[in-house]
């Protein structure tokens, strides 16, 4: 299989579905002439030109409305917003338009759009520009909320998004756009909430997405030379959110750890943790731990970014702690 | 309240224009459809005191020439989006009453199936494409409904077109200012047309705008803006499909401004204590309704009899409409997560309030 | 003690304040002559003037960095925003500015201003006007966020609110403004952060805040006469969150019920579940259930809407559940 | 580029003005000013490419005679809110570079103690309360600080005022339009100030903006609205201090454009392959930086020997900046949660990655 970029994938899903469906249009800030901030559109301006690849004003809750109106007259607007943390302008278009206007309208005219933005930190932008905030939208009824750790997910993610008649938040990740991963060719179409299994293992379940799966699986593959049998669960969807998967996974290991980039606090850990103390209750052996970013506004400077932020070290450390907590031998 | 009271100083027609070249048909159309809007409004409130309409409800009474104005602009395949005082508009964009009444009333009737209530109306059919409750929030939609048309069709008088209704009070908010510099920019086929009925709730004009004078807000983006006595429906009407008609032709977006009165309070709940006795007197003086009749009956175009005939067939027609939604069934809990999602997905939520996410498996 | 409406206890708040420090104003739509959306402001805009009862144009954004701006420079700012619903508009400037300056720019300058909206549904205000979003904000380090569920603790919180040097959510509710209770005469100043043990219980802790105490106070009240005995936690205030209170009640317990208004998945019961994981999963009898809201765009319908909204029937209902799992006898 | 190349039509100096009547004391401490922030901006590019400053990194590479300019219009006493690209107001605005320096380096030494970085400088002591990275995100704040001035003194000519910079990109985002309004109607002592660039990020004013003459938007708000030539920092003063002292003494807000080019891409990363040849070429004719030296020669103000002894002074300076950051010590991780509150409170959360939020307590 060719091995690409998570940029690449995302790049080449963009120009399939262009030219697959002239229904579907991109736009948002300098992804035309700039090629956008990072780089996910570049070469497409040129070749679908100005009308399909539409460069807008700094006006994100403007265009992001517009993506939706033009969504309800049948077109399936792809926006980028240049980062998570400025889809804050745009919230109030997002939450009380797009996840409304299907379910509060009746059913009469279904949202076709995407959202593409990249979250995460750990590139020193400082508070405002290193949020995680997807946890905001993964609890709103209406949005669908994907988030590929692959370059594979990522086209499979993607396709699936453009063609889905509901509004769909398609989180990227600053720290993956340059990870590489085999991608296979053709039409490759995810299926939306779903997750999915990436390593079995049989000690102690990592649950994670996006940039901590890449850690996870890192870690996993590391402490598997030690004897230990870690299983890792790509949420891949974060609404709807497949309990079932993580539950399964954790019925076998009886040990859990959530993995996130997020705040602590009423971060995606917490919906991982309630929904194993509901499904899994009865086989715990220690409680779900959960490995998340402190909750101060990121700092800039690098030592704190980094002690703010969970890295594969505070993983490795967790899963010890509950594998001794719960008197594992190899 | 001298801006507000400033004379009509643009639109396609001098203000108190005579509607004399109109055919009668025309006007007692015209008429028929503000006497049913009065009759609706005035019914909705007595529905909301007997506790058939619930949250909240905002009437247009005292708007009636502007909503019949602007409906009457407005050709069969042009798309509408209006705020959340929007009865006026689906009943004139051709919604049946009753389906309003039963959308009031949460019927599955109803025209939003009850899920949206009197702020939501809706119809595919007619092209009203919502009833917004966000101030602005209804405007960066109708602006993509624009951008959609120019990359459906090309201009020319037959294009479709968009019309953007709001307040006065929203020319305040971000939303504004971004959609009306998109339009601008992308030229797209739409009117924003404010309806400036003096008073956000209780917050005048002058208290929350810098430029008053709302129609030259479109000055910061070149869009040409233009101001029309609201009471007046054939001026209306004029400056309207002008407008409109630069949107389909030129995609020229344009900026109207519809000077018009509240008679009420901003919501059936709403006293309105904070009105002065003055304004209210102006307000009622300025009733369109009365006003349009008494000026067909001396034009001639009606007759005292065919007035009141028009008046107890609207009458007549409320009636039934309040008879369709009182016999209409409401939505049942079962259908709870009917519109969940358009595309149907795996795990989709469907607990009910107390039923655990996950399901539980106890180890055996 | 005098016995007072939660709105007048917000009301007589808000004029103690303003007469004791003339740094504190109010601002927001329609407080002045209008007197509020729902009328908490009240007579104050004849009482102090318009500049301290300010009426502001529809523009949350604007209004609400306004008060930031003024809080920076020392003000005291209580802002109104009509309800929870409108603050989408508003929210980066409370999360990206707000929540930030005082972190991100090294402690330099506190933003000590409150923000004020009711929540809730059950209004029949339908889908964008009825949303608990307070899990965004509780979510977010920078903001304090506070959620009185009586007329005193309206009173006692408002009052540490204003006096706080940071950013404080203070989240009324709609179907409680009307409702009675005692308020203690004199300056009451609640310390933010704790939580309450409103009501003492052996079997089974509920854990609430806003409506949902009253709701579950009402609902211990009659399983009383059962014999069965309820312990009710009143959070008060979400972000810091005083675990310590809950998990000590369920150490007791060993059985939890969380109940909210808001949409389950990734709601507050999610973290409060989260942490009993962390704080008691010792001495857990039965999983911890949640009682919370169905996730649609809540419909404007009279039968949907109670359907979708979680009432005193479905805590009973889910609190019996949790007895009979565990095998409970009186 | 028509509305961007038109020729400045409004501001208290005409085009091209020579600055002979300026005591060349004054003139010689703007290029000393001029000079500094170039040599720093310079600098800082290195030492992005040597990674000792990470993050985003947004130059004032050929804006420096709009910074010096606007900031000699300030008093002391008055507020300055920017944008991001905010190291020449700081050094400008008085703050020593060695701790602007650190900041960029993130050290603990730096104005914002490391935790802000290049986009986030601020100082309570010079008032500069901001540099922000959200666009528009000042814009508001600002607003409010000037309405705190407004409860706190009275207009006049010793009142302090507030100044808002930002972009030209960022006059299409709705923080704009409110912010102005707010300012409009609350007869607010603040000058909002249009660094007009011509470019946001790649997206020139004319793609982006239905009136690309910006200065003309204040006209939503009944705002005087002007425009100056960036390139001649006199004149920027001047129309600076005329907007400042209008907001003083009669509390009226403005809003001034500078019309200035940058010489590099958006941030340093940007290498600007959108930009054509003639573009680079035409902001490098302009560089203010040379025009003023040559200026200032030519009218004998300085000579070629106190010039390069300004440079070398800059040059020097920027050098112990440089090692004054490098030597100041980096904050550690036990600091985290220092500025976590400013009213400590119970429960603040304080766990590190990985540790639990609810302690243990096992069951005996
Ligand atoms: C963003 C937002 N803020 C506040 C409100 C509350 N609100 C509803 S209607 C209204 C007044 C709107 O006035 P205007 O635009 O003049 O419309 P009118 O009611 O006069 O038709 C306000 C403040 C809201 N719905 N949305
Ligand atoms: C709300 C928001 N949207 C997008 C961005 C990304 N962004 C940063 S700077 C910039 C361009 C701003 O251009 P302009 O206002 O002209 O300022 P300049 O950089 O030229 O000084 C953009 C789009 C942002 N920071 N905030
Ligand atoms: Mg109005
Ligand atoms: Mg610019």
């Amino acid at each position: 299989m060719p091995t690409t970029s998570y940029r690449q994938a995302l790049n080449d899903t963009l120009r399939a579905e262009l030219t697959r469906d002239e229904n579907v249009f991109l736009l948002g800030e300098e992804i035309g002439i700039f090629e956008g901030s990072y780089k996910i559109t570049a070469g497409l301006l040129k070749e679908f030109g100005p009308e399909r690849v539409r460069d807008t004003p700094i006006a994100e809750e403007g265009f992001v409305g517009a993506a939706i109106g033009a969504a309800m007259l049948g077109m399936r607007p792809v926006v980028e917003i240049m980062t998570l943390n400025f889809s804050l302008v745009a919230i109030d278009q997002i939450v009380n338009h797009a996840a409304k206007i299907y379910g509060m309208f009746g059913g009469q005219t279904p949202v076709p759009m995407v959202i593409r933005f990249p979250g995460g930190g750990g590139q020193q932008l400082a508070a405002t520009h290193s949020q995680n905030l997807e946890v905001w939208y993964a609890h709103v009824p209406g949005l669908k909320v994907v988030a590929p750790s692959t370059p594979a997910d990522a086209k499979a993610l993607l396709t699936a998004a453009i063609r889905d008649d509901d509004p769909v938040i398609f989180l990227e990740n600053l720290s993956l756009y340059n990870t590489k991963g085999e991608v296979p060719d053709g039409e490759q179409i995810a299926e939306i909430g779903k997750a999915a299994v990436v390593k079995e293992g049989t000690d102690l379940t990592v649950i994670t997405y996006s940039r901590g799966t890449v850690i996870a699986l890192e870690t996993a593959r590391q402490l598997e030379d030690e004897g230990i049998s870690v299983e890792v669960v790509d949420l891949r969807s974060l609404r709807p959110l497949d309990r079932e998967t993580f539950c399964a996974s954790v019925r076998k290991t009886s040990r859990a750890v959530v993995l996130e980039d997020d705040w602590l606090s009423y971060g995606i850990g917490a919906e991982i943790s309630a929904s194993l103390m509901e499904g899994a209750f009865d086989y715990l052996d220690a409680p779900v731990r959960r490995v998340a970013a402190a909750e101060v506004p990121l700092p800039y400077a690098k030592a704190l970014e980094v002690a703010a932020l969970p890295d594969a070290s505070d993983l490795v450390r967790v899963i010890r702690e509950v594998l001794d907590d719960t008197s594992f031998s190899r | 309240m001298t801006d507000q009271a400033a004379p009509v100083t643009a639109g396609s027609q001098a203000a108190g224009s005579f509607p004399g070249d109109e055919p009668p048909e025309v006007l007692i159309g015209y008429y028929r459809e503000m006497v049913l809007i009065r009759k609706f409004e005035l019914t909705a409130d007595q529905m909301y005191k007997r506790a058939k309409i619930g949250g909240y409800c905002h009437l247009n009474l005292g708007e009636e020439a502007t909503v019949v104005g602007l409906m009457a602009a407005l050709q069969e395949k042009d798309y509408l989006f209006t705020n959340y005082r929007d009865h006026g508009y689906a009943l004139s964009r051709g919604m049946d009453p009753g389906r309003v009444m039963a959308e009031l009333f949460g019927k599955s009737t109803g025209v939003a199936k009850g899920r949206g209530g009197s702020m939501h109306l809706f119809d595919t059919k007619t092209r009203m494409l919502g009833g917004y409750g966000i101030v602005g929030g209804q405007l960066p939609p109708a602006t993509g409904a624009a951008l959609a048309l120019t990359l459906h069709g090309k201009p020319g008088p037959d294009a479709e077109a968009v019309m953007c209704q709001m307040g006065d009070g929203t020319t305040n908010i971000g939303a504004f200012h971004e959609s009306l510099n998109l339009a601008a920019i992308w030229n797209l086929p739409i009117v924003y047309v404010i309806v400036n009925n003096r008073l956000g709730m209780g917050t005048t004009v002058e208290a929350a705008s810098g430029e008053p004078l709302l129609y030259k807000r479109g000055a910061s983006y070149r869009m040409p803006g233009e101001r029309v006595d609201g009471n007046d429906v054939v001026a209306v009407r004029e400056a309207a499909q002008a407008a409109l008609d630069r949107a389909r032709v030129d995609r020229q977006p344009g900026l109207l401004e519809v000077m018009s009165f509240r008679l009420r309070g901003h919501s059936v709940v709403d006293p309105a204590r904070y009105r002065s006795a003055a304004d209210v007197e102006e307000a009622q003086a300025a009733d369109p309704v009365p006003a349009f009749r008494a000026q067909l009956l001396s034009a001639g175009v009606f007759t005292e009899e065919q007035a009141v005939q028009i008046e107890d067939d609207a009458t007549e027609k409320v009636a039934s409409a309040v008879a369709f939604a009182d016999s209409s069934p409401a939505p049942t809990p079962d259908e709870l997560f009917d519109f969940a999602y358009a595309t149907p997905v795996a795990n989709a939520p469907q607990a009910l309030p107390g039923q655990p996410a996950a399901a539980r498996e106890p180890r055996l």
